[in-house]
């Protein structure tokens, strides 16, 4: 396990291996979430008290979730890269950080656009709402730094320190805001979503959110390479590929 | 070629000193975009952060915009015009515009305009989203546009002043401000004034016309002045 | 090469005080065309100083410099046009390459070519730094391309303060090179150096501070 | 004396170490007073400019009190957090730590108490005026004071990661601040929330203890991360 | 003096990589007790480069720095204590007195009396600038107070930058001689320099980069 997991550590074996990867993840996510959609907005009914609206759920809550998720994927890789000296990790934190501000971005427009239909406002100051704001703003303090700095070693540690100091500080921010947000008297509607949602409406949002999950991990898979040949373009292997 | 004669020379107009100081800066800040966006998310900061500071009961943030968006203008515009002259100053560049021959006034001038490109702009353009996040009606947004528009314009060429004062100083920053935040109150005052007026749906003229003087003004002082600054900065 | 005419800069006793000190007490001076005046003298002697006070960055509490008989109150463009400075700092940018520093810095003065400027940092031999930001040049590379913008600003004046610092014994040659051809299409240069200068062409006169 | 030799030296403990980079920041400040005085006046300033841009009930205003103070606070301290290490990286000092043999940890752990000292203490000391300024009633001004101590301390050990996050970068102060702002939202929060408890006379321990809690995280953090920030930034 | 016993500072087969130029290309080298040596070669060859390395600033992406045959990976106390490097730039408080500057960064290492302080600005007769902030110094006189830093640090390695930039010929023999003193005393040396060192006492090896 442990060497199978040096050996894809070293970037020739990584490139390889997930160029063989990406179509596969590629092609099953885009079947689920065709058919999430379709679940979603044909099969499903329309929501009784919300109609039609309550189907943005299915861009929504997937991109909310994935925004979460992917910052600690980062987190996680930039500890990798930063106690095991490991490039590839480094390469991964550096491929995710975009794709996670994107994920957060259409967090944030979906939910707003949500908003207006339902509390006839495009944003409010809600916990989760702002909390998902300030995720935003910790991805792009991340990329700032990695693109101010041009070394590139030095590019990486710095982020990764910076990555494992807001991870530290995402649940500290999740509750400080919650617990600001509720010591005021509940201002808006602060639950979201409607009341028990139904399988009919939970099934697609599931195989959406898992679909979301596998397209991410085709882009980074796609993006990592990239870095991988951008960092290792003066090295061996990629020379004979050239050549090859 | 070192030492062969030299050709005829073509010397460099005014102008095309202007506009090559201009090209040369937002190139500068081009190399490190991050640059360009952070007056930008500090705006956007500074605009956040209150909501979080005070009670977020939509009605009581709506009162509290106009002076949270301008306020927030006003420091980042500051903050950026720390920026204008020192790096120039620190590695000699400053120096030598002094040198060059060209009027040191327009090479300012050519800087502060694109020192606002950079800064300012962007910050004009991203308020109309900041402004409906603290809850002003979509009725408001062009006016307040307009208005921060005038204010920050206004505001970088005071910042030129403020920065040819402070030149050399190390950590100059904040005495910046110091020196620019009493120039600035009008600018606050007229200004959130316009933006109160737009949001509770009034005509927003008269503040606007006064902005628009204050911004003449600047115009044709302020680089005089920070040109006068620079000179006695130096020796 | 005789030094023929009336001297083209002159300074008539400057006085500089900085702090409580005397730095320069009483200095003149007069340079012909083609001439290169060694200002030499131990640290703190006044060296920079003094070319401070002749770029006319430095306001002496008395005497005064004078250029073609004019005298030089602070830097007019007239006089300012037929000076280059180089200072003990390099006025390099370093996020910019070495390529755009100089199409602005010279651009300042008179329309340049790129192909010109590649020519000249061939000459002084850091072609390769060309495209590369100024931050990570070394020393001397950047004193290299700092030197290049003086080459090629074709001023009447040249004002150098320590041009050999950080220089190789090579590009030192380089420099000096330049400089006698300066001097020989009758150029002037005000140099502040602690080693000798020994020039192919041109006149060398030497002027010591204490 | 070039050449004879050494006597036995006394080699520096690393306490004694820490206490001369104490003294010598201190000194160091105290050389430009006008420093010293510079986040404080920006804090008065801050706080002086919202009256300015509201329509000035004081009622309206006692509601925003807090949000204010501590907004003000916050920006403050973040601007004087670029000053933290900036001259050190730019003249080397910095490289001289590293090699000093000294733990980099204690020396920055003294380096950002005596930075406290200098911008976060005094800005403590004048708020009240401010918050009575502001309509706070004098009931609440131990509250607020307590609570800006505690804040004002712990963001200087986050302006200190941020400073050795961006250290020798060009312009790093908005890119520092785009970086510790969100980990200062917290703070900000119940900063504000125990001023607005004081100011509304209702018991405000709840915040500040966590706004205590959340100090010895920082100052047990804080040095080590930003050591190992200050090692990577170097090379 | 002959180079007896096993050398304390060694470092093997060093690579870096600057951007995509590959600075150093597999230097190794080996110091003894009273053994100077003198990096040289043109500008941008890599050492500034190599002595960042060998302080442990610049971590070298292969080879390994030992003193006194324990590999040293980051400035660890043990390896930092008897080091003392002087960079291009002075790392001086332009705010500060040149004696307080040298009362901090001297004492950071050892106690030191300001008696002692004064005696070696005295020596490198910068004495009237005890007292002046560093800012005003003139550029030798800095980089003179800066050289008293290591002067004092009694640490056994020196790792010199161009010590002997902005030195007039006079402090520039000083230099010399403390640094001849130094080797006597069996200090161990590492200086980039571009002229040649012709020092009393100890011995120079040289070690040419390209
Ligand atoms: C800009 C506005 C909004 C933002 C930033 C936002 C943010 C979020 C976040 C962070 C989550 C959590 C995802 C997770 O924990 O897995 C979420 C989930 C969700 N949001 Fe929103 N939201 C917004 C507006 C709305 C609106 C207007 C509605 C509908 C009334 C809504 C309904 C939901 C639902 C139903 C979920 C999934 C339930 C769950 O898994 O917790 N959101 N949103
Ligand atoms: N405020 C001041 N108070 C006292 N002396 C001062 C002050 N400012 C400058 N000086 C002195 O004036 C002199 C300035 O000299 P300058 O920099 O011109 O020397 P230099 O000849 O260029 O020396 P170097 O060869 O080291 O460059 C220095 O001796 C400096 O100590
Ligand atoms: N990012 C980079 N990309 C390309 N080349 C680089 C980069 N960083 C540094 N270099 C090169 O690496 C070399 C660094 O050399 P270094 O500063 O060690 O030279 P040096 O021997 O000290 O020269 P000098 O005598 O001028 O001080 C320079 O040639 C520089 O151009
Ligand atoms: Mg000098
Ligand atoms: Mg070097």
């Amino acid at each position: 396990m442990w060497t199978w997991f040096h050996k894809l550590a070293s970037p020739p074996h990584f490139y390889r291996i997930a160029g063989k990867l990406t179509p596969w993840f590629g092609w099953t996510a885009l079947l689920l979430i065709v058919a999430a959609l379709y679940g979603g907005l044909v099969l499903a009914p329309p929501d009784y008290q919300q109609g039609d609206a309550f189907r943005i759920i299915y861009v929504h809550a997937p991109s909310a979730w994935m925004s979460l998720f992917i910052y600690v994927t980062m987190a996680v890789a930039a500890a990798i890269g930063l106690i095991w000296r490991m490039k590839l990790a480094h390469a991964v934190a550096a491929s995710a950080a975009p794709v996670g501000a994107s994920f957060t971005f259409a967090a944030l427009v979906t939910g707003a656009l949500w908003g207006q239909p339902m509390w006839g406002t495009w944003w409010v100051w809600d916990a989760r709402l702002t909390s998902e704001l300030i995720l935003l703003f910790l991805y792009f303090g991340y990329m700032a730094l990695r693109a101010s700095i041009e070394d590139l070693q030095r590019a990486d540690k710095a982020s990764a320190v910076l990555a494992i100091v807001g991870v530290i500080n995402v649940p500290i921010i999740h509750y400080s805001v919650i617990w600001w947000n509720t010591l005021h008297q509940a201002s808006t509607v602060t639950k979201m979503g409607a009341p028990s949602i139904s399988t009919s409406m939970l099934v697609p949002l599931l195989m959406m959110i898992l679909g979301f999950n596998i397209y991410f991990f085709a882009v980074l898979l796609t993006r990592v390479r990239g870095e991988v040949l951008r960092r290792e373009r003066n090295a061996g292997w990629i020379r004979e590929g050239a050549q090859a | 070629m070192l030492t062969t004669a030299p050709a005829a020379i073509r010397p460099t107009s005014s102008l095309r000193a202007g506009r090559l100081l201009f090209v040369r800066d937002v190139l500068l800040a081009m190399r490190r975009w991050e640059h360009v966006a952070d007056p930008l998310v500090f705006f956007v900061m500074v605009t956040t952060l209150f909501p979080l500071a005070l009670s977020p009961q939509l009605s009581q943030l709506r009162d509290v915009a106009p002076g949270v968006l301008w306020v927030a203008a006003l420091l980042s515009s500051l903050l950026a015009a720390d920026s204008l002259l020192k790096s120039d100053s620190q590695d000699g560049t400053l120096e030598q515009y002094v040198l060059s021959g060209q009027p040191l006034t327009l090479l300012l001038l050519a800087k502060t305009a694109a020192h606002w490109i950079l800064t300012g702009l962007p910050l004009v353009l991203i308020s109309p989203l900041v402004a409906i996040a603290l809850g002003a009606p979509t009725g408001a947004l062009t006016t307040i546009m307009v208005g921060l528009a005038l204010g920050t314009l206004t505001l970088s060429f005071l910042g030129a002043i403020g920065a040819a004062l402070t030149i050399g100083l190390r950590r100059g920053s904040l005495l910046l401000s110091l020196l620019v935040m009493p120039l600035a109150m009008p600018l606050l005052i007229f200004g959130s004034r316009s933006a109160e007026l737009a949001i509770a749906g009034e005509s927003a003229a008269g503040p606007l016309y006064l902005l628009a003087s204050l911004l003449v003004l600047a115009i044709t002082l302020a680089p005089l002045t920070a040109a006068a600054a620079v000179r006695i900065g130096l020796d | 090469m005789a030094l023929t005419g009336t001297p083209i800069l002159t300074a008539h006793q400057l006085h500089l005080w900085r702090g409580d000190r005397h730095v320069l007490r009483g200095v003149s001076l007069a340079v012909h065309r083609g001439e290169a005046l060694h200002v030499w003298g131990p640290n703190g002697a006044g060296k920079t100083s003094l070319l401070r006070v002749i770029c006319g960055l430095l306001p002496a509490e008395e005497g005064e410099v004078a250029w073609n008989g004019i005298p030089v109150r602070e830097p007019e463009s007239q006089y300012a046009t037929a000076l280059a400075y180089l200072a003990h700092d390099t006025a390099l940018k370093g996020d910019l390459t070495a390529l755009e520093n100089l199409r602005f810095s010279v651009g300042l003065r008179r329309a340049v070519s790129d192909t010109e400027l590649r020519a000249m940092l061939e000459d002084l031999q850091v072609e390769q730094c060309a495209d590369l930001p100024c931050r990570v040049l070394s020393a001397g590379q950047r004193r290299r391309v700092a030197l290049a913008r003086v080459l090629l600003s074709r001023c009447a004046l040249w004002v150098l303060d320590e041009p050999f610092t950080n220089l190789d014994a090579a590009s030192s040659d380089l420099v000096a090179q330049a400089l006698s051809g300066h001097l020989e299409r009758g150029g002037l240069a005000l140099i502040a150096a602690h080693q000798g200068l020994n020039l192919r062409g041109g006149a060398v006169t030497r002027l010591g501070l204490t």
